[in-house]
């Protein structure tokens, strides 16, 4: 087999902003695994949630452009955001036996839609296309007695036809990843609920509650951390945590990890690429504490 | 109430194909209730609409026949089980045929009239006679003496396909 | 209108209206038979007015006036819980967009600004940048609503952390993200397009 | 034919009052092939068949047409009367100038001029008529029952008691299916068990009814009166004969922990074991694959304990064919498991609900074993997880049905009732208890089965919650349940010791493999379809095979119970005969002429048509040809019209007839 892979890459807004420590991470990761990772050049928004929420025409054609830009750069379409992978994949799944509605976004952006183009997420690319053993055998440092609580949020599984990642019930995509390195997946109840991301603007009063009912399930599991894959469920459980805290009067402590954070630890990625200190929630005591820096 | 007689010019003669389980007795009770209705139909019972050959179709068309019904049960009332699904199926490929050799389609109507329908029946039967009363006699085809062809052989392309799509 | 009776009549129940979001969410509202299961999951029901099975049920009844006169439709987080789980695959999520989309056209009779002022200043957002802006979201939202001291604790930190870009990244292809929104608002003018 | 007579009805005033009766025989005499032609007032009164009866013999007549009234009203009366003549009754034939004619016209004229043409063209068809036999096939008086559940039970006993012989095969190692497994049963709460012992000894002892349990159906030939079936009986390890039932081998058999499937895998059970301790037969069977000797070799303690020596390793599958005249098929229903789905299934599943991971979420059986007095924990309530007695119980009705996305979109019909029976059998049983209820609709259209439902809610205080769960989840040791009540438009959350699942019905795994075998239709979802909803409900179209209980659809016990003694019923009638006589409208193949292109077989909705060999003298194969066997065939006609070649005829309607009428028009 031929172990050379070779994607091309979708980071989206968050990635070049506040989610910055999950590009690097990204970044460092895939370089050490020796997987390409082909930035598509002048990409634009995907429009994420306000977009579809207002106007399904324009969410459409918003990721229809990005998927031709895309179809300029080799590989399969790597994507980091939980949101805009769910929204480049339901553009494919809503388009693909519409017609008239192709026809509407295709008018709209002024070319075809590549819907054949592979849209895939990190996870899928290391779980699946990487593989786990390798994943393993890449594994330098274990992250023996991490206690991980892994947070799916709502877009990686739901609704199930879109993703295709995994059971939208029960899901294991991300345990088995976190496996590999060595740490320990709890089992909690509030890996899948909403964090209601879509609000962190306009009602954080909603975030507080659902990202507290998260935290609070994640806590009461016994995880040490928790571990996402997007940079908006990351942005409520990280930034609001002290929020949260301060609105709900318990202390939660859970550093919030993006997945490739954790992996690039386990695989002998430099800290200094990983963008420890750009998380809100430090995670240096913890890390100290389980002797993993 | 059937309007009081009038003289028309032509007076049609319609052939009607039916079932005997469901418009015969659909029929029956058009004639049990006294509903009144042109005289202009001969009515031929069959098992099931399933046993009607569309060469029947032809044949009456150049015996005589200015219109043909073709009536049995509503789909999945078949006391056959299957034999009505059948039937639609061979004549939606044989009205392209009927088309192809310059039928007007309008002189062939099919229908479903079930044992409860006395009142369809009327109707259908009412409706197709006035139809076809208006088109006038059926000259073309009866002229035609296309018998060898309609002998039931597959020898056109369009029969044969027509069969195929039975299957 | 809260508490008036429902007259039904075909006059009074406007199924036309229910035919629009039945197309432009490519989902059967008559399917619902309103067990219950969209509202039972909906992390966002103790926001709304209306649960999301009786947003169903209204407009199953042609009432879209009180779907849309509530804050409902704005409260819902597209988390797809509802669309997942419905037994009868009532896409309860796309309803939502489509509702929020006629409500949306229809200058947004609906009571929730906040939400509605967040989405338009993010899609404005898109339009003139083409990417996300986050500081500049952040800021115009907090002069537009007035919550000037909303997260002002956590503007800081994020700066400091390099979360918070001063200076926004700007496409060299920007001009194509203006002729889509043209091009949509022309189809739309006339009439190809929802 | 070609003396033909033709009798012309007044029906009193009713045809005559608008058709001039006297002008339309005499035109019928005019016709060809016509030899005699009459009009009377009353045909169907006895002077009228008289006068039929004196005119074939006066004017040697060889076929009748009577213009008179519809056929479907006395067609059997003039063709009993030509008969009696000695003419074939299938050359008499009815001309419908009264429903078809003077009834629906007003007009003398054009009525008249109707009513002779109507004439004309059953005189044609006559002249073309051709002498029919009545078809006759003996019947073999043994009926065949598949499955002994409750149904399969009923139908067995209610034919055995008729002085009929039945042959009875199950294919799990005793009888008794579902019913046996549940503990008191709704709408009385009358004990399971105690109802349905004494039915199963019953068959074990009756002389009409020889049982094959452990055994399959293999192959079903032949056709009504005439089925050849043979059944697979399946090597129990155990001869039956010498075997006493004492269990000394189950006792002694060192292999204990195998999960005992009737107790929902509660229990355990050795290797050699019988499902549940009544048992009919109360022999045991060696499970094969969990049998340390049929492993290894090694162990056969059974053998060695065994007094009558009735152990035997080495017996092996038995076919037995029988002959068979009417089957009944009672085959049951599974339940719906919420495990999750292969991908490729349609349907999703409810992993919502904790796949079989959260062990406090049970279904609606293993529920019925926890309460059964001979259950696992003796009848009291204890949850699985750890035994504890669960205060909050909360049960889910609809899983799986009314789902058309998810599971099925029938409704189960049972469930609502024993969700009721349930709660009031838990509320029995631990009385400081709480039951809840997530539910749709309450579905109880039975006799007292509302009241039922009412009492659980009024007397025994279940808390009924209308609404779904969106989500269960382990929460320390309790199960949270995430629904909502509809009703009040708020969501509601139980902390409960307890899960039960009222998941649905589902046709039997396998239904449409012996649907198959036996040559009849099932629908979408495997469930075996009967010949009319409402007027043939326990006739298979295929005739000779009846349905009886939930292998045709949801069903209670009550409901089971009619069906299989209405498809007993049916299988009487039919062995009231020696001999089966039908109408000889069946098709027959020209096998001269047939291409064998099997068209015919395709379209024949009764799998009337078989491929027959043609052989020469020295038995070489020369040909195959379509052939219609005449015990099966419905008489459709649909294969006629299909055929390209024109090789089979439908008997009564065969071209020439048809074609003779056009010709008449
Ligand atoms: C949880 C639960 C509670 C219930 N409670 C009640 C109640 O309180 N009151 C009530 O009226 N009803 C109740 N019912 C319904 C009742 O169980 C059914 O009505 C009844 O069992 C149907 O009987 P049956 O004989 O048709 O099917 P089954 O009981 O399923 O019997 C079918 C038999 O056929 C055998 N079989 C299957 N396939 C083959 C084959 N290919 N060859 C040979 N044999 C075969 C099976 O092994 C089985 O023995 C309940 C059902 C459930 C699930
Ligand atoms: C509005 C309505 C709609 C329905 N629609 C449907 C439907 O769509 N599908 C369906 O499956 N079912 C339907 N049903 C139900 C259906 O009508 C019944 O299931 C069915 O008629 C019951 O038949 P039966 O013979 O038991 O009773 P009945 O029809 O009541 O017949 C009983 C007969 O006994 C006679 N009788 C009574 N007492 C005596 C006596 N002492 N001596 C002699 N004769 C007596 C009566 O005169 C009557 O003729 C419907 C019922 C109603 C009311
Ligand atoms: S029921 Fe079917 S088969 Fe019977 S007569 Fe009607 S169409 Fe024919
Ligand atoms: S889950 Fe589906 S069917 Fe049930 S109430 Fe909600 S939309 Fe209706
Ligand atoms: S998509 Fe909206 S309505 Fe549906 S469950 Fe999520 S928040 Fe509720
Ligand atoms: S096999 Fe032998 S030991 Fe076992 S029950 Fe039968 S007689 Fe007893
Ligand atoms: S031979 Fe098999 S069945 Fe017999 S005692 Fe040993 S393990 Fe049990
Ligand atoms: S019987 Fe009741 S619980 Fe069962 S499927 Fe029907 S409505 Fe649901
Ligand atoms: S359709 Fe005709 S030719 Fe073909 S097999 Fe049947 S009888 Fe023979
Ligand atoms: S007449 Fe009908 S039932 Fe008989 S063989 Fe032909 S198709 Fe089959």
């Amino acid at each position: 087999m031929k172990n050379i892979l070779n994607y091309s890459y979708y980071p989206g807004c968050s990635l070049h902003a506040s989610a910055q420590e999950y590009e690097a991470s990204t970044r460092g990761l895939f370089k050490a695994l020796k997987i390409g990772l082909h930035e598509v050049p002048d990409w634009f928004c995907c429009g994420a949630t306000p977009a579809h929420n207002v106007d399904e025409l324009l969410s459409l054609a918003l990721c229809a452009k990005n998927l031709s830009l895309a179809e300029n750069v080799a590989g399969d379409l790597a994507v980091a955001c939980a949101a805009c992978f769910s929204r480049l994949k339901t553009t494919q799944h809503r388009l693909i036996d519409n017609d008239a509605k192709r026809q509407q976004v295709e008018k709209a952006i002024d070319g075809p839609v590549p819907l054949g183009k592979k849209v895939k997420h990190l996870l899928e690319i290391l779980a699946r296309d990487y593989g786990l053993e390798r994943l393993q055998s890449a594994v330098q440092k274990p992250l023996a007695g991490l206690k991980v609580a892994c947070y799916y949020g709502c877009l990686l599984t739901r609704p199930p036809e879109v993703p295709e990642l995994d059971d939208c019930e029960a899901p294991t995509i991300m345990e088995e990843v976190l496996k590999a390195t060595g740490a320990e997946p709890v089992s909690w109840s509030h890996r899948m609920e909403c964090c209601g991301a879509n609000f962190t603007l306009s009602r954080p009063g909603v975030v507080l509650k659902l990202s507290g009912d998260i935290l609070a399930s994640a806590k009461a599991a016994g995880a040490d951390c928790i571990m996402v894959a997007c940079p908006l469920c990351h942005g409520n459980l990280d930034i609001r945590q002290g929020g949260i805290e301060q609105a709900s009067g318990t202390r939660f402590d859970l550093p919030v990890f993006y997945i490739t954070q954790l992996l690039a630890l386990a695989c002998g990625v430099s800290t200094e690429r990983l963008g420890l200190e750009s998380m809100i929630v430090s995670p240096m005591p913890l890390l100290r504490e389980k002797s993993l820096l | 109430m059937h309007a009081a007689h009038k003289n028309h010019d032509f007076e049609p003669k319609i052939a009607a194909f039916v079932c005997t389980w469901c418009t015969y007795a659909g029929a029956d009770l058009a004639g049990t209730s006294r509903m009144q209705y042109p005289p202009n139909v001969r009515v031929l019972k069959f098992p099931c609409t399933g046993r009607i050959d569309p060469v029947f179709i032809l044949r009456a068309f150049q015996k005589g026949a200015d219109g043909v019904l073709v009536s049995g049960c509503h789909p999945g009332d078949c006391h056959y089980m299957a034999g009505n699904f059948h039937a639609r199926r061979r004549f939606a490929a044989f009205r392209q045929l009927l088309d192809f050799v310059g039928v007007d389609l309008n002189r062939l109507q099919f229908s479903w009239v079930s044992a409860a329908e006395g009142g369809k029946w009327v109707e259908v039967v009412t409706g197709l006679t006035e139809r076809v009363r208006s088109m006038g006699p059926m000259r073309e085809f009866k002229e035609l003496e296309l018998e060898e062809q309609w002998s039931g052989k597959v020898d056109t392309p369009e029969l044969q396909e027509a069969y195929e799509a039975i299957s | 209108m809260k508490h008036s009776k429902m007259q039904l009549s075909a006059e009074t129940m406007n199924l036309g209206f229910v035919k629009k979001v039945e197309l432009l969410s490519g989902s059967s509202v008559r399917r619902c038979f309103q067990c219950g299961k969209c509202s039972a999951g909906c992390p966002m029901r103790s926001f709304m007015e209306h649960p999301p099975n009786r947003v169903v049920r209204l407009l199953q009844l042609g009432q879209y006036e009180r779907v849309l006169a509530g804050r409902s439709i704005w409260y819902c987080a597209s988390c797809e819980t509802c669309s997942t789980r419905c037994p009868n695959k009532v896409d309860l999520a796309a309803i939502m967009d489509a509702l929020r989309k006629l409500s949306w056209d229809a200058q947004g009779p609906s009571k929730e600004s906040y939400v509605q002022l967040a989405n338009r200043l993010f899609i404005e957002n898109i339009r003139t940048y083409g990417r996300q802006y986050e500081m500049r979201l952040a800021a115009v939202f907090n002069v537009k609503s007035g919550q000037f001291l909303k997260d002002l604790m956590l503007g800081p930190k994020l700066i400091t952390r390099g979360k918070l870009r001063m200076f926004h990244q700007k496409n060299r292809n920007i001009g194509e993200i203006e002729k889509i929104f043209s091009r949509i608002e022309e189809m739309r003018k006339n009439g190809e397009a929802p | 034919m070609s003396r033909i007579g033709v009798f012309v009805c007044h029906c009193g005033e009713n045809i005559s009052r608008t058709v001039d009766v006297e002008r339309v025989a005499q035109a019928a005499a005019r016709l060809p092939g016509v030899a005699y032609a009459t009009d009377y007032k009353y045909m169907c009164s006895d002077p009228g068949q008289s006068l039929l009866k004196k005119a074939i013999a006066e004017h040697n007549l060889d076929g009748v047409v009577v213009a008179a009234c519809s056929p479907r009203m006395h067609e059997k009366t003039f063709r009993k009367a030509a008969e009696a003549t000695g003419l074939n009754p299938f050359v008499c034939e009815m001309a419908n100038i009264r429903e078809h004619c003077s009834w629906v016209h007003e007009d003398r004229e054009e009525a008249t001029a109707k009513a002779i043409d109507i004439v004309k063209l059953m005189a044609a068809r006559v002249r073309r008529n051709r002498r029919l036999a009545a078809i006759t096939v003996p019947v073999t008086k043994r009926a065949l029952v598949i499955g002994g559940g409750i149904a399969g039970i009923q139908a067995a006993l209610d034919i055995a008691d008729a002085g009929h012989e039945v042959v009875l095969v199950e294919r799990e190692p005793s009888i008794g299916g579902h019913m046996a497994q549940l503990s008191e049963t709704f709408p009385t709460l009358d004990c399971s068990q105690c109802i349905m012992t004494p039915k199963m000894v019953d068959v074990a002892n009756h002389p009409k009814i020889t049982l094959h349990t452990y055994s399959e159906i293999e192959e079903v030939g032949g056709y009504i009166g005439n089925f050849q079936v043979t059944v697979r009986k399946k090597a129990r390890s155990v001869d039956m004969a010498k075997c006493t039932g004492c269990g000394v081998c189950m006792a002694k058999c060192p292999q204990k922990k195998i999960p005992n499937a009737f107790d929902k895998d509660m229990g355990t059970r050795p290797a050699i074991y019988v499902p549940f301790p009544q048992a009919v037969p109360n022999t045991p069977v060696i499970d094969r694959e969990n049998c340390t000797y049929f492993k290894s070799g090694k162990c056969g303690v059974c053998a060695k304990v065994c007094g009558p020596c009735a152990v035997d390793y080495t017996q092996q599958d038995e076919l037995v064919t029988e002959q068979i005249g009417a089957i009944v098929v009672a085959t049951g229903f599974d339940l719906y498991s919420i495990e999750p789905k292969p991908a490729d299934s349609p349907i999703q599943g409810y992993g919502e609900f904790g796949y079989g991971t959260i062990p406090d979420v049970i279904d609606g059986m293993t529920f019925e074993r926890l309460a059964s007095a001979s259950g696992p924990t003796g009848g009291k309530i204890l949850r699985p997880s750890d035994g504890k007695e669960p205060k909050e119980v909360v049960f889910i009705q609809c899983v799986g049905s009314r789902a058309r996305e998810k599971g099925i979109s029938y409704c189960s019909k049972i469930c609502c009732m024993y969700t009721a029976k349930h709660t009031m059998l838990y509320k029995h049983k631990v009385h400081d208890g709480q039951a809840y209820v997530f539910f749709m609709d309450a579905r109880t259209p039975g006799k007292n089965y509302d009241e039922f439902w009412r009492r659980a809610i009024e007397e025994e205080e279940a808390v009924y919650i209308r609404g779904m769960v969106s989500r269960l989840y382990q929460k320390g040791d309790k199960v949270v349940v995430m629904g909502s009540d509809i009703s009040v438009g708020i969501q509601v959350e139980i902390e409960a010791d307890l899960v039960v699942l009222a998941t649905a019905v589902q046709a039997r795994k396998g239904a449409d493999t012996l649907a198959q075998k036996l040559g009849i239709s099932y629908d979408k979802y495997n469930f075996y379809s009967e010949a009319h909803a409402k007027l043939k409900p326990v006739e298979c179209a295929t005739a000779g095979i009846y349905l009886a209980g939930a292998c045709q659809g949801p069903k209670d016990i009550p409901d089971t119970v009619s069906q299989a003694s209405a498809a007993a019923a049916k299988v009487m009638t039919l062995f009231a005969k020696d001999q089966l006589e039908r109408e000889p409208i069946v098709a027959r193949v020209n096998e001269r002429f047939c291409a064998a292109c099997f068209a015919c077989k395709k379209v024949c909705p009764y799998g009337a048509v078989e491929e027959k060999e043609i052989r020469d003298r020295q038995g070489n194969l020369i040909r195959v040809v379509a052939s219609v066997n005449p015990g099966v065939c419905g008489g459709c006609g649909t294969c006629q019209a299909t055929c390209p070649s024109k090789s089979v005829e439908l008997d009564g309607y065969t071209d020439e007839q048809v074609m003779a009428m056009i010709e008449a028009l």
